[in-house]
């Protein structure tokens, strides 16, 4: 076990939090209408990021899916650039082109992609490259639990194992995808699953930002000497804004009576429509429907949050904490607050 | 005549074949919640959720409905076909070619399909020529309620595969889901008629390949589908009044094509625009340019207005790439016609 | 362990031979220019499919790969039909249409495909219907050890392993992927790999038929039952012809002067190129590729022969052996030479 | 000028660029043993054999691109392509788009193509119109040794994603391996000036979209690329006697389509002729008719010759039912000239 120096604690603590607070900011530009289309957060994500890419040096590169807002903000891309770019500006990392599920940064090494296992082939494609150049630079995967069921990501696990890459893949697992509950469609345990491909791999709780920057710290630099080989780690997080901003499930525990009303009229018809299945068959489905809104209120609760865990960790640095988080949300609101009066400005003129 | 929504009337006709045919039956990603009333009246046995596993499944399906099932199969959005299309390309596709014309696959592939609402590039494509490319495969875009249900059933009745593809302007689930969120602050250029409308008490199928003339003109014909005959029909009324008188067809079938009744509208107005949401090269926009080639012996003006590139994410450029009533206006504005002169 | 009948052992050996003797003509057909195209056949794999096959009951589908010509014989298939459907006669099987890649037969719910892997999705297909439909029936999936690292085939043992289908995947492995030795390719150990998608994994000798058709005995039996699930069969094999007919690594060995005189002259050009990798890289490549020409011609030994082997196993069965080479043998020339001389017929007409 | 076969030109095309270009390396299923020679002169990290993973490794080449990379991935048979066609649709085709035109993906795809074998409709396929539709692709197809190497230069120095495709009764290994199989009693119609031929001492990209013009002629223009070519040429020759002089387009580029030469030629014979090896619908015969739509005031007769089926397995119906001299012939026959009139 390594010792964390109250240094990097603190380091952490800043950047998981600026990446609260920017998505945060989003998530009322977003409610606002500023922004458009889907819109996945990584509020839940952000130990699992900050752990992993405290190890990252320069030339490694990170292909991240759908949640790509704060791997990119803690690689370094300038918060301004990604918040103007999740507004569609010009001036925005991709000049508007992207969008946050399509940003991109030459610079850092850094992709994403809103297709479901393609970060897995992506980081290969980058570890080759980094192998074929002979430098020590390593590949991160950043990607949900679901997507160990699509097939690229499969193959890019044994594409790295049997050419021996160096590539870390973090399955960032909150055990949802979209509304479905991923144990109930995963055959077997995704470590054995990983094992069996050939690549050591690891389970840790991805709310706790030590464990994973502990876990991390071991397994990377292995990864960039020698005989350059894959590592897997499954790290468990929660999800608080669902799976993207105005996620069905979540608001039907936000605003249960208009939800409700607009489901329940077709939904007892369906039940009770004399053609169908069995009705017993008809009431089991819906329970279970039920239950898994039910279930998707957990997602709400901050026991999980990798935040609030770091602050009830560490309650004696309470104190730079607080510090921090005054420094923090001030940054992000003059950032906000700038953004936005730029834009309207220019939508004025 | 009752009125429905667009999503409606598809989850009506899908009650009706599923309640008539025990060989329907649904499989996909998420269908538990995003089919729960289908699921609620016909249990889990007919309403599979799956993985995301879209090459296994689509493949399993292909083989289900070479067993006699008629699955339908829904990839979420049809962007996500690329991870799966093996299963079409050399499997579905070929089987009845493969095997001399004596196995049949009765699948139905359903998708949600285009944009207008600020998803981006890998959310918003529609493919629908890319699809109809490969000998074998049908393919049918809805334009309106009515049609959204009468199509689902000649796409579940047909002994092949067809692609059916709702967009998400029209089916208003899909729109609050990719779209608006449950906001309130954020609109949608969603045209009324499509999104909206009568529709017959009991769904009949339509058949498979016939297109139809929504609106009848002498100078110039608009072929369309989708979201974007709407464009045409808002044109066609402002043409109108520039004394243009427009005719406009609204294909539902990309494939296969109505040959007819493109080639009768040509021979009549010589005048003719392609309004294809699809990317514009080597896909629908000409194919009926070869048709006409084809099949017309004198000279027609011709034009398209398609997606031309990569969907841009800002909602501005967004919005100038897609076919646009303005787009449209201006290229039907530049054709010459005889009478003005 | 159960005990095989006498009768049994025949059977199996006479639908072994059966099998052989007709892709043997095929050979020779092939091999006069009659049959197009690529032709991969079954021969070193008859014990598997014929272990297998014997479980098989009316109802139950079967997905094959490239090498269908077996499995479709030992299903049932008029090998009259099967012999011109290679031959591309309209009389054949897919009167003409399909070749011996693509042989369908709904009756039997038989499929090929040329594409590698995707026999597993089309058994989770059957194996699906099957189970709505409430039958006791199964699917087998035949496909080799090279489309193991195929996403299609990885994704569709989670499919059958999460919504517990009846689908017996059989890996017919003969660590050969056209000119890849698939161990080189392959991460990890495959039975681990399959038993991490939570399915049941069993190793065995497929030149063995009494090893199979016990292993299957037992294993097919309790898919039909209860709660159905998938079941997963590595069953070790040879390939005598290679990847496919006219394999040019084998060409090597049967005609070497030819061959070589063809090949050395490009080859060393190229390692003695004044530009290009180091010469001791160069050098070590080319071993790298003559040691996997030697290294072929392992599967032209007789060795792991799964007929001969049964033979050498039951050597108290041979005179019954005999008696029904004798007649197999002169069923299949009839069989060809009926079929040649109504072809030879059609075109002088 | 030296002489070499079709095969040997690509070949030697890549000796070249990977001895000028460390960045250059090759990737694929059995490319120790397809690509020994290249293996043998620069060593195993540049010549990548890989297990049948296609979606995994074409994912990976286009991430090895916009590290700096310039990786040709080959996919065996572009009828492969299915099982790993996002890593093109959604990836490949629009980073360069999604990154605002700051990254590009300087991605080769290798494979080869085309029927006339005996391989049956999943191993024949050509698939450059289906390919083509997807913007953000470049899609390149030689007829003849001296563009087999030019072409895969210019695929390798493009800064962005180039599909180059060899048709594999040109490529002689290939026909070897999937056709002959060593074997000396079966022949198939191979055309001489395509198999082999003279090229460059030092090879030297084309321009890309640039066609050539093969053959001039004032009353009929026929478009073709990859082995149809060769049929074109071998119809001019026939038709000269029938006194219609025929021009001969090669068009090498797919996409980006050289559309002046099109029109150029098209405004001239007033008669064109798409022969094309892919599917009829929604392709490259399409798009042709599109562009002479568009481009050119006075009616031309325009027909097509291409692949309108899945290929069969049988010989002879496969000759029919691929571009062939009979149909080009036959087509081009039914027009009319004036001359003659
Ligand atoms: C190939 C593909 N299939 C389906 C989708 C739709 N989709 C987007 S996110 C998602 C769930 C992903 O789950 P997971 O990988 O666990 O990530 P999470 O959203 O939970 O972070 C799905 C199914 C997609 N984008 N791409
Ligand atoms: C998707 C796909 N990729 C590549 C090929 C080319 N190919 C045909 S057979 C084969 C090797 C298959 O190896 P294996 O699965 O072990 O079967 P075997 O031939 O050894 O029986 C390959 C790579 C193909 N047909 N399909
Ligand atoms: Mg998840
Ligand atoms: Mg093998």
């Amino acid at each position: 076990m390594i010792l964390m120096r109250e240094n990097t604690i603190l380091e952490l603590y800043e950047t998981m939090l600026r990446s609260r607070c920017l998505e945060e900011a989003i998530t009322r530009l977003w409610e606002e209408g500023y922004i458009f289309g889907e819109m996945h957060l990584g509020i839940g994500e952000e130990a699992i990021i900050a752990g992993v890419l405290s190890h990252i040096i320069p030339g490694d590169a990170i292909a991240t899916d759908h949640r790509s807002t704060p791997p990119f903000l803690m690689r370094g891309v300038d918060p301004e650039v990604l918040l103007l770019e999740l507004l569609g500006h010009q001036k925005g990392l991709c000049l508007g082109m992207g969008g946050h599920m399509h940003l991109f940064n030459q610079e850092l090494l850094l992709t994403s992609s809103g297709i479901v296992g393609s970060s897995g082939p992506s980081a290969v494609g980058f570890a080759l490259a980094a192998k074929y150049r002979k430098t020590n630079n390593i590949a991160v995967a950043f990607f949900g639990e679901g997507a160990m069921n699509q097939g690229m990501l499969l193959e890019s696990l044994n594409l790295a194992a049997s050419m021996n890459l160096p590539v870390l893949f973090v399955c960032k697992d909150n055990n949802w995808a979209i509304t479905t509950q991923s144990n109930e469609v995963t055959g077997g345990v995704l470590l054995d699953r990983v094992r069996g491909f050939g690549i050591e791999a690891r389970e840790i709780d991805g709310s706790d930002v030590k464990a994973v920057w502990q876990a991390t710290k071991t397994a990377i630099p292995r990864m960039r000497g020698g005989k350059k080989s894959p590592y897997f780690i499954q790290a468990h997080c929660t999800h608080k804004e669902g799976h993207f901003l105005g996620d069905p499930l979540l608001r039907f525990h936000r605003a249960p009576k208009k939800e409700f009303g607009a489901v329940t009229g077709p939904l007892t018809k369906s039940v009770l429509h004399y053609k169908g299945g069995r009705i017993d068959k008809r009431i089991g489905s819906v329970a279970k429907v039920l239950s898994l809104i039910a279930k998707s209120r957990m997602q709400l609760s901050d026991s999980k949050d990798p935040i609030k865990r770091l602050e009830k960790d560490q309650k004696e640095l309470g104190k730079q904490f607080s510090q921090i988080q005054l420094a923090i949300q001030s940054e992000v609101d003059a950032l906000v607050t700038g953004v936005m009066n730029t834009l309207k400005q220019e939508v004025a003129q | 005549m009752r009125k429905m929504s667009f999503a409606d009337a598809i989850e009506s006709a899908l009650k009706q074949a599923m309640s008539e045919d025990p060989n329907v039956f649904l499989i996909g990603e998420d269908l538990h919640t995003f089919r729960v009333n289908l699921l609620a009246q016909f249990g889990k046995e007919r309403v599979q959720s799956t993985p995301i596993s879209e090459s296994a499944f689509l493949g399993a399906g292909v083989t289900a409905a070479m067993a006699g099932l008629r699955p339908v199969v829904e990839i979420m959005l049809i962007d996500f076909i690329g991870v799966a299309i093996d299963a079409l390309l050399n499997h579905a596709s070929k089987v009845y070619s493969f095997s001399g014309g004596k196995w049949n696959v009765p699948l139905v592939v359903r998708a949600s399909c285009g944009g207008g609402y600020g998803d981006g590039g890998q959310h918003e494509q529609t493919l629908w020529g890319w699809l109809a490319h490969i000998p074998g495969l049908n393919v049918v875009v809805p334009s309106n309620p009515a049609d959204a249900g009468q199509l689902m059933l000649s796409a579940i009745e047909a002994d092949h595969p067809v692609i059916y593809l709702e967009h998400k302007l029209l089916a208003d689930y899909w729109l609050d889901y990719m779209g608006t969120g449950g906001r309130e602050n954020v609109i949608f250029d969603v045209p009324d008629a499509g999104a909206e409308g009568e529709v017959p008490e009991r769904w009949e199928p339509l058949p498979i390949g016939q297109a139809i003339c929504l609106r009848q003109g002498t100078d110039l014909t608009l072929i369309s589908l989708g979201v974007s005959i709407h464009r045409c029909l808002e044109v066609a009324e402002i043409l109108a009044e520039e004394d243009v008188s427009t005719e406009v067809i609204d294909l539902r079938w990309v494939s296969p094509l109505d040959t007819s009744i493109i080639l009768n509208s040509a021979s009549k107005t010589k005048r003719v625009i392609v309004v294809d949401e699809d990317y514009l090269q080597f896909g629908l926009s000409g194919e009926i340019a070869a048709l006409l080639a084809e099949g017309i012996d004198s000279k027609c003006q011709f034009g398209r207005v398609c997606t031309e590139s990569t969907i841009p994410f800002n909602r501005n450029l967004e919005d100038k790439i897609l076919p646009n009533v303005d787009r449209i206006l201006k290229l039907a504005r530049g054709f010459t016609y005889e009478k003005r002169k």
